[in-house]
């Protein structure tokens, strides 16, 4: 715990911040409040956490189907967020994106994902953006275990280390990919090793340990803004609950007791109990950062249920952006 | 009686691949989760367990992967049944689809034989927004080498799925999402459907028709409206809509002079005006009224029901436009 | 005179390019041998040399990222033109096209710009067999959030490319292959042509033909040919096809009464349908014959230039169906 | 040089047949004799030669756009290749394919391809084909440097390692891609090392000797077929002559230095050298070969010439297989 109390306090914030978010979507959705999928990051929270603590704003990332961590993780506004979520004309994408599209351009955060692996060519662009105008920003694409065995992440991973751009591969790797177990979809054990396979480095932390994750995060960030080109890092995590939903234990492809294991590994509860051993906070420190956010999730709530439905004649509306073009020369 | 038998839209499904499993051992599945969970959507549940890993294989997220894994398969004589899971990730492994599975024979000059079925998932109506929502048929429909299909009820889905297995030329079956749970009497013993060949799903006289997947549904639902209002509809479900029985159209145009086309597809491109066109061209002179289309505007799937909603084409829209094309007069008149 | 200046198809290209990369910084070029070697048409030669490695940016095989990378850039301020050297490959890259690219903006609830320009060469003519010879504008004009523009000429060809790397949507810019070297006049100062106008190539009475890319010279072609016999007719190239200028064709449809459209694409759900769908609708009153189509078998398209020959639409197929058309007897008489 | 004389000779005599074949195909596309595009597989010969003489006419490979080597390496009959790249009713394609699709199912070749890396997913079809059937044979997927980059490979070699097929993969590393060389593409210099990221092994061959390139590819097909899964072969090699077409020297994205030097390693007079120095082999029997088979050529043009064009009625033939269906019960 080599960074200042500040630091950590803040980690510590994101990751609080996206568990209240989760659970609350979570328990929407079992009440049938929430219209769509739901994928929920929970358990995952330290890697969206620690990655995106060493971003700016100006810093982009893409994501995936499991993208509200990433998006609340960037600073993402519950409200808008949860009013998304119900479909209202409040939400961050008015309605017409939901969980699979949430987005929010001005922190940086292109949009949640609904094809595996499509993110990663997005924020090669956007790293590309960056390498272009020499601003010292950098991109990174967020994806799963899963993932790396779509043709889209591989294209993308050789094609920002043929440009050498500034970006970084930050991979979830929770074993899964929906309900299949990664031995079944890969012969290999980390992804990791498919890191040189394009000549950059890589490196395995442990997704459960927020402070691991942000320090690679930042030596990774720090790399690419200097010119250093990409790397990758592979967090190893696991999801609480169901691969959408939920429903966590009694599914079979995954054991109670493997599901148990992993929940003793809580990060934010492990983290907590390390600041608290190591003195650098107080278990009331942590209860009010919980009551402050979960002050903040009920009046999201409350916005986002009292927020008006998105009308049918806003549906053709914002497919193109409209721009008075010129006249051809007589 | 076992013809009275019902089944859901999914069950029959999954009837017909398990009939065609136990029938053929050159039969296997591959996709992501097919095996042990059985789909995502249930369409292969058990399979595993009754066929083993062998033939129910679950793979890595590798659409094109998966379509070369059948295609590859299917040149070298087995039967494989391949599924990409959403109709929107066609477009992740169009390569395969369009270039490479759909032209194989014709480019070896017709020697290969490529017993190939694609099976997959479209339409919208679960809010699952626009890249889990889309109806894509007119995209595969317009390459030469594919043959298409979109059922609208479980006795449809049996006899076509074991149509499309037994068919030696790659095939897209497409399932609607939203009527895996629909009940209908389908019987026990494996039948076929033969592909190409429309169902008239309601006779009438005043007005013909055309829809497919789940908008067949919805138009016998307006027609039934009205019927109340003396309103006579022909209803033609195409089933296959590569190739699409046009003759079936044809001959009902010539009777009722009226025809609406009904899809869910974005209408600007649909295959809709393809029927149309077609329609228009073969029946020229029986046409009281322009061929009429109904599908989705032009925008990508919005995700709040607020909007989806008013997005998809549903019995009430298609009924207004028929009382619209009912009451316009003829030319002169 | 400037405007008397004569230019290949592909130099108006690059110079469209060219001056835009001089005109705005934000604009760069990315692809596949599209630096050192200047594109394998030539249509990006010279750039890399004018304006360095940084903006003229050679990619690795890998269409789905040479997309991405555009789309990427685009939503994140700069003005890409990433090319994808043969239109059969837009397959290899659809999901990024179709699931990303067009569809950004509107998930965003239209809070994103997305200024991409996707170049690519389709077209048959040239031996090059089923997988670099088709022109899929109709995958393409289906899709909401993306526009289309296939030109027939040097003049347009620069004019429309111009406007597609100023305009604020992903477009889809198709060069024909075989119109690389044709010469035309082409103004040396920058110039837009509106997306979605229309050109009617040449006026006419009796029937109007609606033709682009490739075919639209070709419709000319048969035009001039069958003026000889006292045919005359009006051509009109869309030069745009999404979005569709659909006024121009059903304004001269109403004046003319008869419509044959030709396009090189499969006919079976080609684009042609969606414009014949629309003009039946449009001025069903006005036709005195159905809308004819033209365009190529259902078929890949085959290697051999003893069948290309005869997959192709030309002059002279246009001819004979025009002919055909206009001595369609009216209904009663 | 392991082998007995007649594997040796059985090399020696795949790669002067596909150097007669191309270089006469050269030779009709200078005359303007052959339609379309032509990608000559000059050079490399030894890396076609070496992996399909391991196989038997059952072991199915699929090819790329530089196809014409493998199908004559696999035994492809001169005839039908000549006639179907003049677009002749007689061509093994019926004249609907051209170079970039020729094929004999016959002899396992799956056909040229026209797409870059679309080969592989294919060849991993056949190798499923194969491990489901127990058959023992087993499937090679040949592709090029560059053709690592795109996605259909990387899906293609995941997944054979997922499913531990019995399949080889073969690199034709010429470190060019049309006009662009290797390092603007790739971060990497060896092909092989992506192998790792797949859980595969890998060895680099030299390309341009014959001997060791059949060496690795009967210790990869042996393994494969005892069910010892996939793995890669990336032999360096280098085309003779123009991405596509005949022209060599003065173009500019490569040196004519690089292309001399490389010249001098000719897969076939180096290794016609080295069996004469062994005493294996006398010019004179080597030179009954090139005879042999540059009669073969001329018989094969001749043929050609003669052919027949296709008729414009079989344009829609061919598209579709006809089966008749049984009729819906009543
Ligand atoms: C191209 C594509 N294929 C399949 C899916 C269906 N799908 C959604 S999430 C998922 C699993 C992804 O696994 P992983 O990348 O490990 O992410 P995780 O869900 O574990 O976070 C799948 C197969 C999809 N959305 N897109
Ligand atoms: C998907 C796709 N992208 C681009 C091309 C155009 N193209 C044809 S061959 C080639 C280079 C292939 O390089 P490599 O794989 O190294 O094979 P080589 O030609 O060197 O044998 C390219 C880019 C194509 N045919 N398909
Ligand atoms: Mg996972
Ligand atoms: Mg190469």
């Amino acid at each position: 715990m080599d960074f200042p109390r500040e630091t950590l306090m803040d980690l510590h914030k994101r990751m609080v911040r996206i568990r209240l978010f989760e659970e609350a979507a979570g328990r929407l959705a079992e009440g049938a409040k929430l219209p769509g999928f739901l994928h929920l990051y929970v358990g995952e929270e330290a890697v969206a956490s620690g990655v995106c603590a060493a971003l700016t704003d100006h810093d982009q990332i893409t994501s995936t189907h499991r993208g509200h961590g990433h998006l609340v993780a960037k600073g993402g506004d519950f409200r808008r967020m949860m009013a998304e979520l119900m479909g209202k004309a409040t939400g961050y994408n008015n309605g017409k994106g939901g969980s699979m599209h949430i987005c929010d351009l001005d922190l940086g955060m292109l949009g949640a994902n609904g094809i595996v692996g499509a993110g990663a060519p997005i924020a090669v662009g956007a790293a590309f953006a960056d390498k272009y105008r020499g601003d010292g920003n950098v991109a990174v694409a967020f994806f799963g275990d899963g993932a790396t065995n779509i043709g889209a992440f591989h294209e993308a991973a050789n094609m920002a280390c043929a440009l050498q751009l500034p970006i970084v591969f930050a991979c979830e790797n929770n074993e899964y990919g929906e309900f299949t177990p990664r031995d079944k979809t890969m012969a290999i054990t980390d992804i990791v090793d498919r890191a040189q396979g394009y000549g950059m480095p890589g490196v395995i932390v442990d997704g459960m340990d927020v402070v691991a994750v942000h320090e690679a995060a930042v030596e990774a960030v720090a790399r690419a803004r200097a010119g250093g080109g990409p790397s990758l890092i592979e967090a190893k995590t696991y999801r609480f609950y169901n691969h959408h939903g939920v429903q966590n234990l009694g599914l079979k492809y995954r054991t109670d007791e493997e599901v148990e294991l992993w929940k003793q590994r809580d990060p934010i509860f492990t983290f907590e109990s390390r600041m608290i051993d190591a003195g650098i906070a107080t278990a009331a420190d942590f209860e009010a950062v919980w009551a402050e956010w979960r002050a903040a999730i009920d009046d999201a709530i409350a916005f986002a249920e009292e927020s008006p439905l998105p009308t049918v004649d806003q549906i053709t509306q914002g497919v193109y952006t409209t721009r008075q073009t010129t006249e051809v020369p007589a | 009686m076992s013809e009275e038998r019902s089944l859901t839209y999914v069950a029959a499904f999954n009837e017909a691949v398990r009939q065609a499993m136990e029938a053929d051992p050159d039969v296997f599945v591959a996709g992501e989760d097919v095996g042990a969970f059985g789909g995502v959507f249930g369409t292969f549940g058990g399979l595993q367990k009754a066929f083993g890993e062998r033939r129910v294989v679950d793979t890595p997220i590798s659409e094109q992967a998966i379509i070369g894994l059948g295609l590859g398969a299917a040149v070298s004589g087995l039967r494989p049944i391949v599924d990409l899971m959403f109709m929107d990730f066609i477009c992740v492994a169009m390569d395969q689809i369009v270039n490479q599975a759909a032209k194989l024979k014709y480019m070896f000059g017709g020697k290969a034989t490529v017993p190939l079925t694609i099976t997959t998932a479209g339409g919208a109506g679960l809010s699952a927004a626009a890249q889990h929502s889309q109806s894509l048929e007119a995209l595969l429909c317009h390459i030469p080498g594919l043959k298409v299909v979109y059922p609208s009820n479980p006795y449809d889905v049996k006899g076509l799925m074991t149509a499309c297995i037994r068919e030696d030329n790659p095939t897209v079956f497409i399932k609607h999402k939203r009527l895996l749970g629909m009940s209908g009497v389908v019987p026990e013993e494996p039948y076929e459907i033969p592909l190409g060949s429309a169902r008239v799903a309601r006779e009438g006289t005043d007005v013909t028709v055309v829809a497919w997947g789940r908008m067949a549904n919805e138009a016998l639902a307006a027609a039934e409206k009205l019927a109340a209002d003396g309103i006579s509809c022909e209803v033609i479900d195409p089933r296959t809509l590569q190739p699409l029985d046009i003759d079936t159209i044809v001959e009902s145009t010539r009777k009722t002079n009226r025809v609406v086309v009904v899809h869910e597809a974005v209408k600007f491109g649909g295959l809709g005006a393809e029927v149309a066109a077609e329609i228009q061209e073969a029946a020229f002179d029986h046409l009281d009224a322009p061929v009429s289309r109904i599908g989705a505007p032009f925008s990508p799937v919005p995700f709040s029901p607020a909007l989806e909603s008013g997005y998809v084409p549903d019995a009430k829209r298609i009924a207004a436009e028929i009382r619209d094309l009912v009451a316009r007069p003829l030319v002169g008149s």
